[in-house]
């Protein structure tokens, strides 16, 4: 075998605009195996948007990306913008980098089970028994097995939401983006997911994490990201982040957190 | 003629006309389903192609579209049929092979597909184009490829959307494939003019053909519906 | 081999297809005499009007057989025989007693004429400034038309609707009112077979055998057995 | 390519061209507005209201349009000359025209296509969206002018472009009740000179204007709101 | 004039299910003016449904409803199921009732400007103009003025969630009902929420709060319920609910408040 990749996720210098508005100016980011990076800040700040950078929902205008040691392929259009060169290699990094959606997206044509298998079985190419057996776990897991034949229309906001991280964890990634996994939640769903977000970083994990719970980003990551206005403004471990940040900023934005 | 009663003029044999309806009826099934399917296949890659591909497929396909469904079923079928067959021997004479008999049926398939398919372009684009795109979206964050994104999820998502139009269109097709009397096919219509013609029983005739109209299309709506609302499992009502 | 290209829509008494099937009438037992006479054998091509020019230039079929008019503007296209037969034009209206086909006859009326017809062509130069036209697909649609009361008259060949008037329909609302003044220079020459431009000779042959077929009294024979006169004309 | 005739026919044409468009503004903008309540009956109503919105549709999409033509111009209408009086009065020249009578059933039988579309547009709008609308104290009246149709319409728009000018090409049909549209004056030269492709083409360069023009105003609509993709 | 009614909102003992899965087992509440209630518990424990029912999206199976002092007239059917006697109360009342839902519903054909103005000029039918200033004043005060023309597809989500409450508050209405408000919100604009909502209250207008955020509940409430698979478990003063709860269940659930 070659040698393990450092990092399980490096970008750099990542810019994306819509129309005129340039939402990302600039970010770049790395994150360790087993890491579990927070992303903070403003509404409106990126953060989804950086998010589905990674994974090539959006096409950032500009940037480097690397997952698992395997650099994405761009090329550039007429207009400067990047586009991925082999869509291919883009699907491949895909299966191994699942998403969390801040507006869940379930499939509304498929019960939950259903939607948590869809891609084990017809992306990874696992056998029903199986998937079936591993997504009612899950689904047990985060307290929906008994909701497992509904369809996504008829839960409440946060039964959908544990369905879409059940869903998610259900594709075993070696990357996880979760867009605010906890927006549903009540404070024990919260614990709830913390402690399997915490799993999974033991078993090697990354996790990107979107978040407004302060707490939550506090007890759970590595490693803390401050976006404001499409930048980076403060970055660190969370006791640097909340405890004594650099940035005026910043320290306004975790106020409500420290007193 | 003899004067025949109602029943014996709608008798399956002759001099009844009951048979001659039942044949024409069926070759109307015949190549309306024929020209449906072809026109379902162009219509998904029609769509596709108007919502995936370049500037230059949108504006061929828009071309299509606009064109094949402007231009009257008529001249297309007398086009590409006389013309088009004359053209294909001519130059097949040119490169010295010997001429080829177009078959009417397939040509009238062909050409009524084409011509269901730019109906249906749009009724699929309208469709596709009404799935959230979050759950296209997600689809994509799984790795799924094109193929396999379109087949598991856009496909069963936007049927709910396409099905009232699709229905119309198999609906219209059955009743538009009295054109293709133009080259010689005795349909269900052509069928309904003949013996009412024949017998001067206009009146009785054409409510016979409503009715074979009629029982065809509500099967198919029956069909439909059942389609329908599979299709929308997990859809809750308006209200 | 000589394919003959009938239209498909029913024009009894001369070309219809009866319930199995098969071609029937007057034109069609004509054109098994003519073919008889070429010793040829012969067959059909069933063929909407519109597809009827486009299949004969196509060599779906040889010669048009469905009683087409030989006219001036249609002899730019294509080529005609000699003609085989040629009826009179007549009006039919509804009963009221007041027979009569003259232009003074039909005065503030309205006439049902099919499109196209030599008997449009035939309007238009006498009955214009009198009636009103009202323009048909078909002949079956003015029947229907004239039955319902929305037009007076029918104007049209006699042949076609003679047969109308023998229908129950027909001998039920309508009566004949006469045959309408001869006019060769607009009501034509008759009908014949329409050819492409360049069979000169199937055109010969066919001449020659419509001749044949009259001389030799077949041609009466035929006649006899669906009209009570000489369809020839003239 | 023949195109001397057209100086002799033009104003049989522009009367022709003139008569479609009349026939298919009518039908359209009548039997839209028919299959609004068509549409809606079927979604939301009392059960037997529901049931016969069901049955016209069936009805009118299941027979061909040529049928219900002439079942109303031939059936219907040669019973009004029995109508006493009628015949005489002022009313029976309209009456008696075909034009009336395609006009009408062609209103009928598009209403029954448009209603169905539309049914299948209404149940597709998100139903968080009509919520909120009520919840906002929208009486249902409002609702559906405000929220319920625009949503629909709007992603139907390619079905019902689509629609109107099936309407359009089911226009020839009325010269079989003597109206003579650009396809029946069409068929008249074809008829007088049997020229093949030449009267058809000037029909299609019509058709294919119209359409042009349907296409981009309904385009233009469908592009008011941006759909993100 | 005639007398004020004492309570601005009262529900008795309302019922509700779906299927055989009954959601609501009788829950009583009364709000006076100017009160400001929150609904917390856990995931599915029909705190949604109950909002819902409360303005009648929902026909509850059973229970009766005061606003502003006047009862709404309901009819058992066949099944026993109450459904309003007459709608164009429950339209006239609703009026006065604005919802936020959990998952925003904004109306996608119509920009956030047309969306908060829509309900002002079309139910109460203000006028354009001014419909339109007292709309731009409420989404500068959310921080979204500058998207006023931007379509809801077209947002982030606390974007999303602030442009559904600026339309509730241009309603203007008397009982505001709040479907977890803030769940996309970052903390700034959770405590910008938090002031217009204590706004509203002192102006005298009475709010029922869903929310997960045990602080912001705390903080903002004069009155708490603690919903528990369809039931008031415990309910009283903020202090009560969060400080002593008698329940255990409610107890164990706000135990990651307190500590
Ligand atoms: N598809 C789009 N087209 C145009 N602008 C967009 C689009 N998506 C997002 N934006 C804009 O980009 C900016 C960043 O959006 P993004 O969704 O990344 O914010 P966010 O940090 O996730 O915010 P939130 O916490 O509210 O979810 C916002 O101003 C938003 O309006
Ligand atoms: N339309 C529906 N049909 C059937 N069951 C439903 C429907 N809506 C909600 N439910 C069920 O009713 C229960 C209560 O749902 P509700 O939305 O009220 O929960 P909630 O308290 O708001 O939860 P959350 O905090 O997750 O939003 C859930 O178990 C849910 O699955
Ligand atoms: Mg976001
Ligand atoms: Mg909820």
């Amino acid at each position: 075998m070659t040698q393990e990749p450092a990092f399980a996720l490096e970008v750099e210098d990542v810019h994306k605009s819509y129309g005129n508005n340039e939402v990302l100016k600039g970010i770049s980011m790395s994150a360790r195996k087993g890491d579990v990076i927070s992303l903070i800040g403003s509404s409106g700040a990126g953060k989804s948007t950086f998010l589905r950078c990674l994974n090539f929902l959006e096409q950032p205008d500009r940037g480097r990306f690397i997952v698992n040691g395997e650099e994405v392929a761009l090329k550039a259009d007429k207009q400067g913008r990047l586009h991925p060169e082999n869509w291919r290699q883009i699907e491949r990094l895909r299966t191994g980098l699942s998403m969390v959606f801040q507006s869940f997206n379930l499939w509304a044509h498929m019960t939950v089970l259903q939607n948590v298998i869809e891609a084990p079985m017809h992306v990874l190419g696992q056998n029903r028994r199986e998937a079936t057996e591993r997504a009612e776990a899950l689904l047990a897991k985060v307290g929906l097995f008994d909701k497992r034949d509904a369809y996504p229309a008829f839960l409440s906001g946060g039964q959908q939401q544990r369905a879409a991280i059940a869903r998610a964890l259900c594709m075993e990634p070696s990357v996880m983006l979760f867009d605010e996994p906890t927006s549903a939640l009540d404070p024990e769903l919260v614990g709830e997911v913390l402690k399997v977000i915490r799993d999974l970083a033991e078993e090697g994990r990354t996790m990107i994490l979107v978040t407004h719970e302060m707490s939550f980003a506090r007890d759970v990551s590595d490693h803390v990201m401050f976006l404001h206005q499409g930048r980076v403004e403060e970055e660190g471990t969370p006791e640097k982040v909340f405890g004594s940040p650099d940035s005026a900023r910043c320290r306004d934005f975790t106020a409500n957190l420290r007193n | 003629m003899a004067n025949l009663s109602y029943l014996e003029l709608l008798a399956p044999y002759p001099p009844g006309w009951g048979g001659v309806l039942l044949a024409g009826a069926a070759s109307t099934l015949a190549i309306s389903f024929g020209a449906y399917l072809t026109g379902m296949a162009l219509g998904l890659m029609g769509a596709w192609g108007k919502l995936k591909g370049g500037r230059i497929s949108a504006l061929l396909l828009d071309g299509y579209t606009t064109g094949i469904r402007a231009i009257p079923e008529l001249i297309l079928i007398i086009g590409l049929y006389y013309a088009g067959t004359d053209g294909l021997n001519r130059l097949l004479a040119g490169l010295g092979l010997p001429p080829v008999e177009v078959n009417g049926f397939i040509a009238a398939v062909a050409v009524l597909g084409i011509v269901q398919g730019a109906y249906m372009t749009e009724v699929f684009r309208g469709a596709i184009l009404a799935v959230p795109t979050g759950q296209i979206e997600a689809a994509a964050a799984f790795g799924m490829r094109p193929s396999l994104r379109f087949r598991r999820v856009i496909l069963p998502a936007m049927i709910p959307n396409a099905l009232p139009g699709l229905a119309n269109l198999w609906m219209s097709v059955t009743k538009d494939s009295a054109l293709i009397a133009v080259l010689g096919y005795q349909e269900l219509a052509l069928a309904t003019r003949i013996a009412a013609g024949n017998t001067k029983h206009y009146f009785l005739f054409f409510l016979a053909a409503a009715a074979i109209y009629l029982v065809i299309s509500l099967l198919s709506t029956r069909l439909f519906n059942l389609l329908e609302r599979r299709a929308r499992r997990g859809q809750p009502l308006p209200h | 081999e000589v394919r003959f290209g009938i239209m498909n829509e029913p024009y009894p008494p001369f070309f219809t297809k009866d319930a199995s099937g098969k071609w029937v009438g007057w034109e069609i037992e004509l054109m098994d005499a003519v073919c008889a006479e070429m010793q040829e054998t012969c067959s059909t091509v069933d063929m909407s009007w519109d597809g009827l020019i486009p299949a004969l230039e196509a060599k779906k079929f040889d010669v048009i057989w469905s009683s087409m008019s030989i006219t001036e503007d249609r002899q730019k296209i294509i080529d005609f025989t000699d003609k085989y037969y040629k009826t009179p034009s007549k009006l039919i209206g509804y009963k009221d007693g007041n027979i009569g086909a003259g232009p003074d006859d039909v005065a503030g009326k309205i006439i049902g004429i099919q499109v196209s017809t030599i008997q449009s062509n035939y309007y238009a130069k006498y009955f214009k400034d009198k009636a009103d036209e009202q323009t048909y697909a078909t002949l079956d649609e003015a029947f229907q038309d004239l039955a319902a009361g929305r037009i007076d008259y029918v104007f049209g060949d006699s042949m076609a609707l003679e047969e109308f008037l023998k229908s129950d329909f027909g001998s039920g609302c309508c009566e004949d009112k006469g045959n309408v003044k001869d006019d060769p220079a607009i009501l034509g020459e008759g009908v014949g077979g329409g050819l492409r431009k360049d069979d000169t000779e199937l055109k010969e042959k066919l001449n020659k055998a419509i001749a044949a077929v009259r001389a030799s009294g077949k041609y009466k024979e035929i006649t006899d057995k669906y009209f009570s006169f000489d369809v020839y004309g003239d | 390519m023949d195109f001397s005739w057209i100086a002799q026919y033009a104003p049989l044409l522009l009367s022709g061209a003139w008569q479609t468009v009349a026939l298919l503004v009518i039908s359209v903008v009548c039997g839209f507005t028919l299959a609004i309540g068509l549409a809606l009956a079927q979604v939301s109503s009392p059960r037997w209201l529901k049931l016969l919105a069901r049955g016209y549709c069936g009805f009118f999409r299941g027979t061909p349009l040529l049928i219900q033509l002439w079942l109303l111009y031939y059936g219907v209408g040669s019973l009004l000359p029995m109508v006493p009086g009628l015949r005489g009065s002022f009313l029976w020249p309209v009456l008696r025209e075909g034009f009336f009578f395609a006009a009408v059933s062609f209103t009928l039988n598009h209403a029954a296509y448009q209603a169905e579309i539309l049914r299948g547009a209404l149940l597709s709008v998100p139903k968080g969206e009509l919520e909120a609308g009520r919840a906002f104290g929208m009486t249902p009246a409002l609702l559906l002018r405000r929220i319920w149709l625009p949503r629909a319409i709007r992603t139907a728009l390619p079905s019902i472009t689509g629609e109107i000018v099936l309407q359009l090409k089911s226009t020839p049909l009325a010269f079989t009740v003597t109206v003579m549209d650009l396809y029946a004056v069409a068929y008249k030269v074809r008829q007088d000179t049997l020229l093949v492709y030449e009267p058809l083409l000037v029909v299609t360069v019509f058709y294919v204007c119209l359409t042009l023009i349907l296409t981009r105003v309904f385009r233009h609509i469908e592009h008011q709101v941006p759909i993100r993709r």
